[in-house]
């Protein structure tokens, strides 16, 4: 999550609200994943109580797969994140040499 | 996780307090949400008040199923983590 | 939502919150089952603003389908606690043997 | 609802207050999904910035409909708590 | 959201809460917005990083029958309440006169 | 936004203050609903244990045309809340 620190340095929130927003929203992520990977590994006709090997293999695929994912777009949002706090800092010395 | 390691000793004890009551409503959350996963799957006819013999077991196997794969995915979740915390010591 | 105390025994959350909580899940489960229902009995063109006899049939046996669901789910989530509390008692048993 | 009855008189007060405030909430939560739920299924061209005749019958009939339902479930589910409490005692 | 205070007369929360709240609603309607009109107008094969002139037309015209259809709700909303206080009123005068 | 212009000076102190929690959360929450949304979109076979290259590809547009895409409807929402307070004076 430390594409987060970069925008916003302020006096810094209460380190036990920190840290219990951070656990939200890795439970958030693990839920997401049960979720995404339930749908496209296991929803079929649920003719019985438990999972085959073959969605078991699916089920580890999908996992090592979200994080990729999550990881990949984790950089795209730092990147996007970087450019409007560039393009804020341009637009704010133009209005100062306008001033 | 770095917020969470970054906690002082006294400030885990408050943590681990908050954990507590924030682990009672996910298991609710992830009840409700698998009542109506399951329901939304399994149940698509009305013609009777309640549940027949195949939609019965459907709900049952939806859900015995989800709980073995959450099992499975909090395995391979936490590997990956542990394998994310090693890479970055 | 008894099948939850059976695991966490602690000196217990402050009765207010426990109470506020309960009522979120009650509220939640309500809104579930409207929208479940609604999707299922009346989510066609929507040519009138009226509901037919037919939805209405239609929308008290979802209500009661969907709590005999609850119902299911609870106990095979309930089994499912209990087996895995179970299991960590005897790798718990197995461990001080070894230790 | 096994914690609500184990409260106190004074804890009552509390929760009270508690619950206006979440009532207040829930109901602008159902508001914005009401909104979602309609828009997604009655708008799906974008060929002009207003609705069209039959988009706004649509979106305002969807509304209509949804408290209608809301309404009747919330009396069933009343139903089914007290039946549940009954067969408890 | 003036259709809601028209029920719920009480000694009212505290005003700090009140604008929290407030906030809370126009970032979940913000968020369910950028949702349903990245999925109407954007969300086909993502076969390069950048939105086209249409998908820019068609989200502009999104983000303004959106609101026009929340403020359509609102009124629906708005009538139902008012619909619901009369009916409660009436039963309560009913009742005191069979009292 | 009646509950927030009605705040007194020391109040919208307290405000800002809560606005930055909220910000924090509700950016994490978007971080978390985009990768939901890309891995939906993008990835739907599960031969291998990591993304191809049209997966990888499919997921990074989509990352960047929401990024896009939510920026626009900032921008619109901005002109019709200032239309509506307008419309309201």
């Amino acid at each position: 999550m430390s594409w987060l620190s970069g925008g916003q340095q302020q006096q810094g929130p209460d380190p036990v609200q920190a840290a219990k927003v951070e656990m939200e929203m890795y439970t958030d992520l693990f839920n997401k994943i049960a979720s995404s990977c339930f749908t496209k590994c296991a929803a079929r006709r649920h003719r019985d109580p438990d999972i085959t090997l073959g969605e078991m293999t699916c089920t580890d695929r999908c996992v090592s797969k979200y994080l990729e994912t999550q990881q990949r777009v984790g950089v795209i949002l730092q990147k996007a994140n970087e450019a409007q706090l560039e393009q804020q800092q341009n637009m704010a010395q133009m209005q100062q040499r306008l001033g | 996780m770095e917020a969470i390691q970054k906690l002082a000793p006294h400030q885990q004890q408050a943590f681990m307090k908050e954990m507590e009551a924030m682990q009672t409503k996910d298991s609710l959350n992830m009840y409700n949400n698998l009542v109506m996963r399951c329901f939304d799957g399994c149940v698509t006819s009305f013609r009777s008040k309640s549940l027949d013999k195949s939609e019965s077991s459907c709900v049952e196997h939806c859900a015995s199923r989800y709980v073995k794969m959450t099992q499975r995915v909090g395995l391979r979740f936490a590997e990956h983590q542990a394998m994310q915390a090693a890479g970055q010591q």
